[in-house]
C-alpha cells in the first residue's frame, strides 16, 4: 500500500487519528500566533488609513478573512461530504459536523463586521448588499445542516443525511449567490460594490494576507480541537477510549 | 496613544467590530475544550466501574 | 417496471380517494394572501406594488406546507422499504410521486393565482406571466424541497426542520419568479426571468430526484 | 444459491446489539431468529436485508456481497416488515397488484393468491374495512405472486389467528420444498420439519 493509501487509512482510525492530532495542537496554535500578532499590528497600526474610508477600513482585517473562511469551510466541508458518501469514512462525517459550526460564526463575524463597517459610511446597520445577503444565507445553512445531524439520534445515519445536505448546498450556493448579486443590481442604485477591498495599496494587503493565513490555522485548531471532542463523545463505549483512559490513570498514578 | 485609540473617529466600531469577532473565536475555542475534558471525565466514570 | 403512469395513476387515485386533504394547502395559499392587505392595509398602490411578491411567498409558503405529507405515510406503512428493496430504481418512484404530488397540490395553486392577483390589484397584463412563472417555479419548489422532506421523513417529532433546511434553496425561484411578474406588471418583456426560471426548473427536475433517493435510502436505514 | 453472513456486528446509539454473528443457509432452509423484544431483531433483518450496512462483516448471497452492485439479490428477495404495506383506501386486489409491482412475477394469478390466504370473498373490499389478521395475510399473499427465492420475514405470524398460524406454515413448507429460503424472527413455537430448521438466539 503506498505511502498516501497508509496515512489515508490510518488517518481514518481513531486511535491512530486523536493521539497523533494531540500532538499537532500546541504547534498550530503557536503558528496560528505567529501569523496574528504581525498581522493585527500591522492592520491597525502601520497600514495607512484609506483616504476615503479613513481608520474604519481596519474592520477590513477581520472581516474579509472571515468571510473567505466561512466560503472555504464549506466546501471543505464539501469535499468531505464526496469522501464521507463514497468511501463511508467515518471520520469525514465528523470533520463536517465539527467544521459546521466553526463556519457559523466566521458567518456570523463577517456579518456583524460587516454591519459595523458599514454603519459609519451609510448610516445604516443593515445594508442588502449581494454580499452580506449571500452571507446571510451560508450562515442559515450551516444552521440548517447543524440542525439535521443533532435531530437524528443514529450518528451513522445522522453522518450520512448530513452529506448529502452539504452537498446539495454546495451545488446551490453559486446560483444563491449570483441570483442574489442580480437581485441586488435590480433593486439598488448601481454603486460600486460595496465590499469591494480599495484598489490595495501593498502595506494594505500584507495584513490582510497575514490575518488570512491565521484564520486558516485558527480553523485548523479549531476544527482539532471540536474533533478530537466529538470523537471521544461518541466513542465513549469502544476500546480505543478505554485504552487512552487507562493510559492517562497509569501516567497519573505514576505521577504521584 | 490617545489618537491611537480614536481610530480617527472611528474607534469604537474598529474596536467592537475586533472585539467581537474575537470573543466569537474565543468561545469557538473555549465550548470545545470544555465538551473535551466532559467526555473524558465520562469516559472515566464509564471505564473505571469495569475494573 | 410498472411504467411511471401507473404509478401515477395510482397516487391519483388514492388521492381523489382523499378528497379531503388535498384542498388544505389551497386554503393556506388563500389564507396567507389574505392576511397581508389585512395586516398593511388595502390601499390599491402598495397592494399592487407588493402583488408579485406576496402571490409568490404564499405559493411558496403553500407548497412547502404540502410536502410534509410526500413520504411520512410510506415511510411508516413500509411501502417506502418495499421500493427501497425492490429491483426497480428508487428515483423512478420519487419522479412518479413528485409528478403526481405537484398535479394534486400545485396546480391547483396555480388555478388560483389570478384569481387572489386581481384580489390585489395585479395588473391584468401581469396574470399571464404570474401563471407562466408558477408553472415553471413550483415544481422546482417540489423538487428541491422534497430533498428536505427525504432527509427529515425518518424523525418521528415532525419538527420546523424542514423549512429550515429547505428555504435557503428557495430563495434563487422566489427571485426570479417574484420579479418575473414585477417586471411584466410594470409593462416591461420578463422573458429573461423566465428563461432563468425555465433553466433552475430543468436543472431541479433532473438533478433533484437523484438526492430525494439516496436522501430516502438513509432514511430508511434508520 | 445460498446466502451467508460472516461475523455482523451492529450497534444502536452506543449500545453493541450482536457482534461475531455468522450464520449460512443453504436451499430449503429456514432461519429462525429468537429473542426478546429490544434484542435487535429487526435490526439484524435490516442489515441482512440491505437496508442498514453493518458496522462490520458482510452478508454474501451466492458467495458475492449484497451490496454488490451487480447482484440480483434484490430481484431474489421478498421482504416483508412489521408493519403492513397496504392502503387503506384501496381494495385488496388493487393493494396485492401494487405489491406485485415490485418484484418479478411469477405464473399465480393475484385472484388464487388471494384465494390461497382465505381472501377471496374480500377481493374488491376495502382495505379500510379489514381486521388485522387479514391485512396481513393480505401482506403474505404479495409473497406468494412474486418469483424471488428468499423470503426474509419480521414476525410473519403477528395479528394472526390459529388458522392464519397454520396457514403461514403450509405456506412456509411449500416455499422451503421448492428450494425457498427463509429467514424470519417469531415469538410463537413454529411446527415446521426440524431438518429444515436453523435457529440463532439473540440478546442472549
Amino acid at each position: 500500500m503506498n505511502i498516501i493509501a497508509k496515512w489515508y487509512y490510518r488517518l481514518g482510525a481513531p486511535n491512530w487519528f486523536y493521539p497523533l492530532t494531540g500532538k499537532m495542537l500546541p504547534w498550530i496554535a503557536v503558528i496560528f500566533l505567529a501569523l496574528l500578532i504581525p498581522g493585527l499590528y500591522m492592520g491597525l497600526f502601520t497600514a495607512p488609513a484609506d483616504y476615503q474610508q479613513g481608520d474604519s477600513f481596519r474592520i477590513m482585517y477581520v472581516h474579509v478573512p472571515a468571510a473567505w473562511m466561512s466560503m472555504f469551510i464549506y466546501f471543505a466541508m464539501a469535499v468531505a461530504a464526496v469522501v464521507a458518501l463514497v468511501w463511508r469514512v467515518r471520520m469525514a462525517e465528523i470533520m463536517i459536523i465539527s467544521s459546521a459550526p466553526i463556519g457559523a460564526s466566521f458567518a456570523l463575524i463577517a456579518l456583524i463586521t460587516g454591519s459595523l463597517w458599514g454603519k459609519p459610511m451609510w448610516g445604516a446597520w443593515w445594508v442588502w448588499d449581494a454580499r452580506l445577503t449571500s452571507e446571510l444565507i451560508l450562515l442559515f445553512i450551516y444552521l440548517g445542516i447543524f440542525a439535521l445531524y443533532n435531530a437524528i439520534e443514529n450518528k451513522q445515519t445522522a453522518g450520512r443525511a448530513m452529506s448529502i445536505l452539504t452537498l446539495v448546498g454546495v451545488v446551490n450556493l453559486p446560483i444563491i449567490h449570483y441570483s442574489v448579486v442580480w437581485w441586488n443590481t435590480l433593486h439598488q442604485a448601481a454603486t460600486v460594490s460595496k465590499f469591494d477591498t480599495p484598489s490595495i495599496h501593498i502595506d494594505m494587503l500584507i495584513p490582510l494576507l497575514l490575518m488570512a493565513a491565521a484564520f486558516q490555522f485558527l480553523y485548523l485548531w479549531i476544527l482539532l480541537l471540536k474533533m478530537r471532542a466529538n470523537l471521544l463523545e461518541q466513542d465513549l463505549h469502544c476500546g480505543w477510549v478505554k485504552k487512552i483512559i487507562w493510559d492517562r490513570r497509569k501516567a497519573h498514578n505514576g505521577g504521584n | 496613544m490617545q489618537e491611537f485609540f480614536a481610530m480617527g473617529g472611528y474607534g469604537s466600531y474598529v474596536w467592537s467590530a475586533f472585539g467581537i469577532s474575537f470573543l466569537i473565536i474565543l468561545i469557538n475555542l473555549v465550548q470545545p475544550a470544555l465538551q473535551h475534558r466532559q467526555a473524558i471525565r465520562d469516559a472515566d466514570d464509564f471505564h473505571h466501574q469495569e475494573k | 417496471m410498472s411504467s411511471l403512469w401507473s404509478l401515477i395513476r395510482r397516487d391519483l387515485l388514492l388521492a381523489y380517494r382523499r378528497r379531503g386533504e388535498v384542498g388544505n394547502a389551497l386554503i393556506f395559499f388563500g389564507l396567507v394572501v389574505l392576511l397581508f392587505p389585512i395586516g398593511i392595509g388595502a390601499s390599491e398602490t402598495l397592494l399592487a406594488q407588493i402583488a408579485p411578491g406576496l402571490i409568490w411567498i404564499a405559493a411558496l409558503l403553500a407548497t412547502l406546507m404540502s410536502l410534509d405529507s410526500l413520504f411520512k405515510e410510506d415511510y411508516q406503512d413500509g411501502t417506502l422499504e418495499q421500493w427501497t428493496l425492490s429491483p426497480h430504481s428508487l428515483v423512478a418512484f420519487v419522479w412518479a410521486r413528485l409528478i403526481s404530488h405537484w398535479l394534486i397540490t400545485a396546480l391547483p395553486l396555480v388555478a388560483v393565482a389570478p384569481v387572489l392577483a386581481l384580489t390585489l390589484n395585479l395588473p391584468a397584463d401581469a396574470i399571464g406571466v404570474l401563471l407562466l412563472s408558477l408553472l415553471l417555479g413550483t415544481p422546482v419548489l417540489m423538487f428541491v424541497g422534497a430533498i428536505g422532506v427525504a432527509l427529515t421523513t425518518g424523525l418521528q417529532k415532525s419538527s420546523l426542520l424542514l423549512p429550515l433546511l429547505v428555504l435557503p434553496f428557495y430563495i434563487p425561484v422566489l427571485i426570479f419568479g417574484a420579479s418575473a411578474v414585477e417586471v411584466s406588471a410594470s409593462g416591461w418583456s420578463a422573458a429573461g426571468q423566465l428563461y432563468i426560471l425555465a433553466g433552475l426548473f430543468v436543472l431541479g427536475l433532473t438533478l433533484a430526484p437523484f438526492a430525494v433517493a439516496s436522501a430516502l435510502k438513509v432514511s430508511v436505514s434508520q | 444459491m445460498h446466502y451467508q453472513a460472516k461475523q455482523l456486528s451492529c450497534k444502536r446509539g452506543r449500545k453493541t446489539l450482536f457482534s461475531e454473528l455468522s450464520f449460512e443457509l443453504q436451499a430449503g432452509q429456514l432461519l429462525l431468529i429468537e429473542g426478546h423484544n429490544g434484542a435487535g431483531k429487526t435490526s439484524l433483518l435490516k442489515l441482512l436485508t440491505g437496508l442498514r450496512m453493518p458496522e462490520a462483516g458482510e452478508i454474501l448471497w451466492q458467495s458475492r456481497s449484497i451490496h454488490d452492485a451487480h447482484n440480483d439479490f434484490r430481484s431474489k428477495l421478498s421482504w416483508l416488515g412489521h408493519q403492513n404495506p397496504l392502503k387503506d383506501e384501496q381494495s385488496a386486489l388493487e393493494n396485492l397488484h401494487t405489491l406485485s409491482s415490485f418484484r418479478p412475477r411469477n405464473s399465480i394469478s393475484l385472484t388464487d393468491a388471494l384465494q390461497e390466504v382465505k381472501l377471496g370473498h374480500a377481493k374488491h373490499a376495502q382495505v379500510k374495512t379489514f381486521s388485522a389478521g387479514m391485512k396481513r395475510r393480505l401482506s403474505l399473499a404479495s409473497l406468494l405472486v412474486a418469483n424471488t427465492q428468499l423470503w426474509i420475514l419480521d414476525e410473519p405470524q403477528a395479528a394472526l389467528d390459529k388458522d392464519g398460524v397454520a396457514l403461514y406454515e403450509s405456506l412456509a413448507k411449500q416455499h422451503l420444498e421448492n428450494d425457498g429460503m427463509i429467514v424470519m424472527t417469531s415469538h410463537h413455537p413454529l411446527n415446521l420439519p426440524a431438518d429444515r430448521v436453523q435457529r440463532l438466539a439473540l440478546g442472549v
